[in-house]
């Protein structure tokens, strides 16, 4: 291994949230170790536990993870999958869609929002079902993108 | 009682008000920005619901994103802190109209106090005295010199929708007056949209005396005291304390009677606070009320015992107020200390960044009020006072020595604080002596800055 | 008043200790032994000694290391806190040999207090009602049988020089006289090098009330109220309140004469606490006088917004009490949580090591004394309290409540603690309606222990 | 590898959040710690700075780094070198002494307590000035050990 591979592979280990790492391969060993790093949630006890109201599918939204791109919610509101509730849903999964194509929609004080795809591509994922509290920036829909 | 209370704001208030919550068993909703995740106030609500992105006016002022989470998490009221939506009579006709309880008084009183010809207009019908000047906004130039002439100078030219020192000028003699008059106007146009002006004589370095009220549904009124906030730093306050040296019981008496005389006249309700400027004579004017819970509240809780977010609360939910004006007795003297992340030797330029370590001050009737803890984010989007340090000693010497105390054991590692400048003006002989006023910090501030860099 | 003060003590007490001083004006000189370096006690005084190893033989009870600290750092006082040399008379004549003053009682009365039967035949002879039994100690068995008969069982056989329970045993009836007489004095000679015994009457599940009180060397003397102490597990308290729901006010009023008649029985000089214990009945007998500031003194400083250090300082240089009884007002409800490093699914035993991060409750009218801080250290070498939660309240339930949140805020990595069972103590019915004594623990461990499992 | 090399991997380690590093490669190897950041000492501010009574001289007590014995404080006291102010000390550095010889005296309430040397060797260093204050453990003296 040379130095350039070797600073990559330790720099990778620091954006990762591993803490330790050991390599052996022939007579090359190494071993990287991290700090226990103060997590930021305090956990307070009993009643403090904080009650997440829409964690429940809460999805990976790191990008170096996931090749789709992830659609987020632009406001706080409820989520819902079709224009009524007798409506057939904007989409399903493994639908094609296009860029500018609404997703889903979001109400807010009694006001309808759509919420477009930023992105052409296929569903991959929907992460919220209808009817759910949705807050800002939670993730709604993942697009495999095929073209932007 | 309300269920479950949202709170529309961050920081160490937001944390306040969740500890009043609590402790009367009511549920809390904390809403937050993306970058405050982590806060205090998000971990120690019941709930917390993401409102918006870091830029304030997408997230703690997004009233469509907060009412949705306050109707949706079923939120039976909102309390809206300071700042933010606070004193914005539309946000509380939003509120209302959700069918949610606004904490504070109504709309049209925040309306009425918010524009500040209005409400001089209101207290001087009311006979509480208001700094002499104009009546309401001044249309002409003509007819500002002829007020100026009345008054004397020197006089302050100031916006009617204005705050924070902006679509204000101070004149001197009449030759400024023109110049001073149109470029307070076209500042106040496009500061405030609105470019009407109203003229005042200029207190030179009064003491900054305000006096706490509670207002509940039937009428009664009460004050609990005075607050002197005389040490400003341009506009804001840095130390505050009660009871004021400057005041005896006559004068005190008067003015808490003049004080619910103000709120009664404008029909206030809830928590406010009566701001007057005390000259060296002795002299009071009215110069407005705040329609809220202020940061200094503390102060008075400490003298009087008296817990005021949960008197809001109370009120709110219109039952009467749990004391009347004979139960309220002052115990000691309070004194507060902001504590704020900034770098006083380069101008008080904002400090930010993550907390490596934090020690509290500690002991007996020793309080801090804080959004910090090991490991947390001071952000740079926000406001940056980061907490308060309230002491009660029995006597003004007492206080400052506990206050110096608390300083010297407080220890804050990740960002750089005023504490070592605040520890400052606690050695200052005229600030011991009692002798400041609103110029204090502005004749004192080089030589305390100086004293800073002998105690590095 | 004093220029320089030793404390010899460590942890939460010389903390507070060193607090007070320094808001006096008084430097501070902090003693340790060697793990205790970097305690927060040696960081915060002035001045810190190392005065021996580990062990509290050779450090903190070690007379000739702390005296030579004393005079070699020209200190003119000495505080001893609690525990350790608090309570040794040979050690109050060493100091004063010195030429140092020391801050408490004084040696004889130390010493009589000390004496549990002295100092029960003290107290008779001045109308101080105590528990009825032997007059002083019993020397042979026909003696004891013939005490037992008199008083009725069950009593106790407890040690004259006693303490802790050691040296004590119950009976309940005469043919059990013999074997626990034989073995309480060999106990106690083993234990305390004296094999004197006294018998008294068991007052079976009694509530523990103690009372404040303060003397000046005038001869002053005034009581700040009672504390409930009643929640204790072997003897060692773990919830203390003032006032007492079991108390009324013409008990109150009645106790607190007779406690006043007591310190003035022995010319008790400097604050001290009088012990009672209550029956069902409300009858009150005196069982001990504690000649030391306590653990749980912060409950009255709450109520009463006395600072009880400060008193003392003032009291051992010869001021007088800076209250009469007639200022002396209580307002509220205080209640104090004594936070130990222990494991109380693994029946309390003890916890040690690094704090890897602390953080503190805070808001209105609470106050947390403690040792710790985010990478100190727990000793094992000592007492594992390592903290105290005291808050304030209008009124019981709100003390309550407060106390709940406040161990809901604590948040301690590192060590194991008790806060969850302290936690699980809040939410018993019989503790929230006040119907308690000191059988309470025994009773309620297992089925609140169980509570815990529950709740992680 | 070079040492331009090895100094842009130390650099490189220092500048992330890694606590240790260990590699090995051939016959070569390299270890890298960093020490937990947070020092013990808080360092209050200003009066809060504790003004220490002896730690001018402190030395090193480190026993892997130093190859002296070092005599410590038994306890609290006054630092003499000499019996009486007349008589010339005790010791001196140079000296050769033998194991049970007086060093020096500590002075505590006005009780003389002799402190011997509990090895044979020669006197390196007297870290203590006559009459100072010694706390318990304070290092006194560092023998060069010449036997036991």
């Amino acid at each position: 291994m040379d130095l350039k591979e070797l600073e990559s592979l330790i720099r990778l280990f620091d954006s990762l949230s591993l803490s330790e790492l050991a390599l052996k391969q022939g007579d090359f060993e190494l071993n990287l170790k991290k700090e226990k790093q103060r997590t930021q949630d305090l956990g307070m006890i009993p009643a403090m536990v904080r009650e997440s109201t829409n964690n429940t599918a809460e999805p990976s939204t790191d990008d170096n993870q996931t090749s789709g791109h992830i659609v987020k919610a632009p406001m706080v509101g409820v989520f819902y999958e079709a224009p009524s509730p007798k409506s057939p849903p904007f989409i399903k999964i493994g639908d094609q869609i296009a860029k500018g194509q609404v997703l889903c929609i979001i109400e807010a004080m009694k006001m309808i929002n759509e919420v477009v795809s930023p992105v052409s591509g296929v569903v991959k994922e929907i992460f919220i079902a209808n009817g759910e509290l949705v807050e800002y920036d939670t993730p709604l829909i993942e697009i495999e993108v095929t073209g932007v | 009682m309300f269920k479950r209370v949202l709170i529309a704001n961050r920081g160490e208030i937001a944390i306040r008000i969740i500890r009043a919550c609590r402790e009367m068993g009511i549920e809390t909703v904390s809403i937050y920005s993306v970058p405050d995740q982590h806060q205090l106030h998000v971990q120690m609500a019941d709930q917390s619901i993401c409102v918006g992105p870091a830029q304030a006016a997408y997230s703690y002022l997004n009233v469509a994103s907060i009412l949705s989470a306050a109707v949706l998490t079923n939120c039976d009221a909102i309390h809206p802190g300071y700042g933010f939506l606070s004193e914005n009579p539309d946000f509380v006709r939003a509120v209302e109209a959700c069918g949610i309880t606004f904490i504070g008084p109504s709309a049209d009183v925040i309306e009425q106090m918010g524009d500040k010809s209005a409400a001089k207009k209101c207290m001087e019908s009311n006979g509480v005295p208001t700094v002499p000047g104009s009546d309401g906004p001044v249309a002409t130039l003509e007819e500002a010199i002829k007020v100026c002439r009345e008054i004397g100078f020197p006089v302050l030219i100031k916006a009617s929708s204005g705050g924070g020192g902006r679509g204000m000028r101070r004149v001197d003699k009449e030759e400024e007056v023109r110049s001073a008059f149109d470029s307070a106007r076209s500042e106040a146009k496009a500061c405030f949209a609105d470019d009407r002006v109203y003229i005042e004589k200029l207190i030179l370095n009064p003491r900054h005396i305000e006096f706490q009220i509670l207002a509940d549904h039937l009428g009664n009124v009460v004050h609990l005291g005075e607050r002197d906030c005389s040490i400003q730093r341009k506009n804001q306050k840095m130390l505050e304390e009660s009871p004021s040296l400057f005041l005896d019981d006559d004068l005190r008496e008067k003015m808490g009677t003049v004080a619910i005389r103000a709120a009664k006249a404008c029909g206030y309700k809830n928590a406010g606070t009566v701001e007057f400027v005390v000259d060296k004579e002795k002299n009071f004017y009215f110069i407005e009320m705040n329609t809220r819970i202020q940061v200094e509240h503390p102060v008075t809780e400490m003298v009087t015992g008296i817990d005021l977010i949960k008197e809001q609360l109370r009120i709110a939910s219109d039952l009467p107020l749990s004391v009347k004006q004979d139960d309220i007795c002052m115990r000691g003297w309070a004194m507060e200390c902001r504590i704020n992340a900034e770098i006083p030797q380069k101008d008080f330029t904002p400090s930010s960044g993550e907390i490596l370590f934090l020690h509290e001050p500690g002991g007996m009737n020793i309080r801090f009020d804080s959004l910090l803890y090991t490991g947390g984010e001071v952000s740079p989007f926000y406001d940056s006072m980061i907490g308060k340090i309230i002491v009660l000693g029995n006597n003004r010497l007492e206080a400052i020595r506990k206050l110096r105390c608390a300083l010297e054991e407080t220890i804050i590692e990740g960002v750089q604080t005023n504490s070592a400048f605040q520890y400052t003006i606690l050695h200052d002989p005229d600030f011991i002596r009692g002798q400041f006023d609103t110029g204090f910090m502005e004749k004192k501030k080089d030589a305390l800055l100086s004293l800073m860099v002998l105690e590095e």
